[in-house]
């Protein structure tokens, strides 16, 4: 990430959204020629600019079944666009990308969360909060990617009711709650490497629990703190979040040309 | 043996109430909402439906009223977030819920097709998708594991899922039931193989001699057909790979359209009930619409030569 | 990134000594002759051969004294019967034979494809195949099974088999590796995932747009593999669908012409020591006999649209 | 099987050789509309000969993941010949074929074997003699069809050697020793229906032992009885095997011109 974010920082950027910092920080989680599980939503861009910019060998997974090894040409909405079809590596069925995930092949997997905890467990199954219980969607293949990707990536907007203390429902296997948690539940591998919010940067300590690793330009420790639902540790390095480069930028909008994503 | 039917029969004939049904199988492409419609307007009760993420055919089911249970990975509108019918009837408690998770949606139909009772796997230990839920078991390997020193490998065991019924939308089929599709394949080959009986809604029915053309384009053989069913735009507003594109704008206007139970009732009552077919159904979405979902550059697959 | 080698190279880099090698794995068709023979070229000692049926090539390679073990299901010429220099080194006892059915090879190559150290069938209970063999385990399922009143089922567990290489032997193929087939595959695709290095051999080698004009004919994505070798005629004598037929004289000869040591010795001095590469053996089958084999009728595979 | 024989009595064939009265015996067993695992050898052509005559609607499985329902148009050596591929019904992989096996889909299996015993279990793999073991090349398909087959048919040449008591090795598990013993070991179904020797067909009566059903015209009961490895029961209403019609006749050799499989 070094060498990255000091090329970044020769061309900095101008004016960007939180989405777009977002995408952009999920991007550089892909390092080339990497086999990324792109999942839905966000990191279908995420996927797009890291391919058109420092990661132009890695190659998608889609857990519909299929596998792009270039970006799709134009916007898509859902990963079975035909969009992201055409001209696609390979299309085929859900057990074949799943087996490549199971079997270890797959590096890195992306996942959004209605809540994220201090180890890295995520929730999209169901909150149950002062007000009953809210029903999302449910796993997809979030659980998953979590359970067998090498390492996996979280989004989701930074705030104290999304970031508790402990998910109410584990949807994805993420740290448990101590080091040696996978290992012992028989989980073969990998583990929460980032969480990407709309403030910060999370990172997972030796210890497995989380720390702030970056917060984005213009956001305070102390305003990162305050909206965590655990005493959130800070690292001694924390820095900022390296803004987007112009061509990271210009990737970005060239591509979700009305801002669907990132506006 | 032609397997030809219409919509109306193939659906009163074969999903009765109470059956467990899935659809929804290529994921976000070719969703069979033209036969959703129409379980709908039968006002089928009771049914159990399997799917991995359904993408607002579900959530149109429930409304409905249709639907006793879900066995899913995830039940929404994949490009707006939450159904709202889903979630309501699951936060009231209306409707049961089995969460799996994708993989192991299509584990447990692939047990199924494989004639096996169940598979293993390594996902979704330590989750809470597999607490209290009777599709997983945790087993030992009985082999040892090389790659784990700690002894064998623990994982979970999950349960084989035979529907009643498969419904698939996909480009083309002969009279038999052979289908062509192209595109990813999701779960549907799987559901297909794991089913009691099977539809197949298609774009078009067209003669043996094109689907015998290209037997690895070939997903279905027609010996485990029941009912064939041809049926243009069936999985509007989804997309079908050659055929159309995917009509993001009724997905977002979808979204905004059902937020209240009542809005819902609207909503179905415009799209579903008061249509009686989908070629009512395509009038009223306007030739103007149809004609900017088609397709606007061709783009034909390399020739290939089964010749000897 | 081109992964355009040689044969000799791929073979040179990719099949040491004391490897467990994958191949012939779309049963009786794209058999990888022209691979195995250079691996017989360049004297590969110790190698373990995995494969459902083989057809000839794995007796040419323990002819050749290439092979310590055999993992397959059935060894011999299948037209013909059997295949002697097999047959003569499984009676002497100089050849190690694990026996295997076809399912349980494909589900030893599942399991390793899918990852997980085990797959579970009902196939082979009761019989020799499974007794004193480490590949099976008998387990019961955790589940009950509601088809047995008995209890729980009774299952084998297929442990999984990871193979050092595969060699795949195909239509077309661009430089990165992704691939086109069609035909029946086999276990070819399981084997492909399972093994820690592939190699593929292909009638052709072709641009990049080709293979991504189709993607459901890609049964390949070139992440998977390690070397592409552009060998025309390299499955002689099993037959390549459009590009060839199978040379049924050639098997029956090579069943007259190897039924000594000796004789065998012969035989492989004249089709593989001999001839250098894949271009001097076509030579020496002679133009009249390829030209035989040759495609006499094309049938081209209906059009197929990805377009939007 | 009572009504095709009478339809064939009324078209009694010309000469014909004990191969083509061994594929018409297989072809019978054939009945319209099954899904039939057709195996290596014999049974290609008896699939043919049945779909040209008798049973127009079945569906031929083979194991190298072919699904066939019309017969394929000219002679085949194997199941992957070009012949076989062109104008399938699918192409697809031996775990497609197998899981439709498996799963119980498949009503009839036919196989090859060196050796037959009492309770129609086969060897294919390796014979222990008094001339110490002879190798043979191994079970192919043969086992799966046997173990997962509503019901099975197995071929071969009549003689003591390969009609022993108890096979040396069971590739393809039969009845076992005795009635229940297939559900005892696990087997989900199946289980032999006939044997087609060059002599006779054999059945399996409700104790699972095999008995001489009939007899091939020309062939005493006490010559196969002679040459059989144990005591072979005889049904009290042997008969002679019917005769290949001139329909069926003209199926084979239609198909099979210069008697390579038949002669």
């Amino acid at each position: 990430m070094a060498i990255t974010s000091t090329a970044i920082s020769e061309r900095r950027a101008q004016a960007y959204t939180p989405g777009e910092l977002m995408v952009v920080s999920a991007a550089r989680e892909i390092r080339d020629g990497e086999v990324v599980f792109v999942g839905m939503r966000l990191p279908l861009i995420a996927f797009v600019v890291a391919k058109k910019t420092h990661a132009p060998h890695a190659v998608g997974l889609f857990e519909n079944g299929l596998i792009r090894s270039t970006p799709a040409p134009e916007l898509i909405y859902t990963m079975a666009d035909p969009a992201n079809i055409k001209n696609a590596t390979q299309c085929l069925d859900m057990l074949g990308v799943m087996s490549l995930l199971q079997s270890g092949r797959v590096h890195l997997g992306f996942l959004g969360a209605a809540e994220v905890d201090r180890f890295g467990n995520l929730n999209s199954t169901e909150v149950h909060g002062t007000n009953g219980m809210t029903r999302l969607p449910g796993s997809g293949g979030a659980c998953d990617i979590a359970s067998l990707a090498q390492r996996f990536v979280a989004l989701l907007e930074h705030s104290k009711e999304r970031l508790p203390e402990r998910v109410s429902y584990v949807t994805s296997p993420g740290n448990g709650d101590c080091r040696g948690w996978r290992q012992r539940v028989g989980l073969p591998r990998g583990g929460p490497a980032a969480v990407i919010t709309s403030k910060a940067v999370l990172r997972f300590g030796d210890d497995r629990e989380a720390y702030l690793s970056s917060t984005h330009p213009g956001v305070e420790v102390e305003d990162v703190l305050q909206n965590t639902g655990w005493p959130l540790r800070v690292s001694e390095e924390v820095i900022s979040t390296p803004e987007p480069s112009v061509e990271e930028l210009k990737a970005i909008r060239e591509y979700d040309k009305d801002g669907f994503w990132t506006k | 043996m032609s397997k030809l039917l219409t919509l109306r029969q193939a659906v009163a004939d074969l999903v009765p109430d109470n059956a467990s049904v899935a659809l929804g199988l290529q994921m976000e492409q070719m969703i069979p909402f033209a036969a959703g419609h129409e379980i709908i307007r039968q006002k089928k009760r009771g049914l159990t439906l399997i799917g991995p993420i359904s993408d607002i055919l579900f959530d149109q089911m429930i409304a409905a009223g249709c639907v006793k249970q879900v066995i899913a990975a995830w039940v929404g509108n994949v490009m707006m977030g939450s159904a709202y019918n889903f979630r309501r009837a699951a936060e009231q408690g209306g409707l049961k819920v089995v969460n799996l998770s994708n993989f192991t949606v299509a584990l447990a139909l692939q047990a199924a097709a494989m004639g096996v009772p169940f598979l293993p796997t390594r996902t979704a230990l330590g989750s809470d998708v597999a607490r209290d839920n009777d599709f997983f078991s945790q087993i030992d390997s009985p082999f040892e594991d090389k790659q784990s020193p700690g002894g064998p490998a623990r994982l979970h065991a999950v349960r084989a899922l035979n529907p009643d019924v498969t419904i698939v939308h996909l480009q083309r089929a002969d009279h038999e039931g052979n289908a062509h599709c192209w595109g990813n394949f999701g779960v549907m080959i799987e559901a297909v193989r794991a089913a009691k009986r099977v539809i197949v809604v298609a774009e078009e029915v067209v003669d043996t001699e094109v689907i015998a053309s290209d037997p690895n384009r070939t997903v279905i053989p027609g010996f485990l057909v029941n009912a064939v069913v041809e049926c243009r735009f069936g999985a509007h507003p989804s997309p079908v790979q050659g055929y159309y594109k995917r009509d993001n704008a009724f997905f977002r206007q979808y979204h905004e359209q059902t937020k209240s139970k009542v809005d819902s009732e609207t909503w179905l009552q415009r799209w579903v009930h008061s249509v009686a077919d989908r070629k009512a159904y395509m009038n009223q979405l306007g030739g103007c619409r149809v004609e900017e979902l088609a397709v606007k550059q061709h783009a034909y697959a390399a020739q290939t030569d089964f010749g000897y």
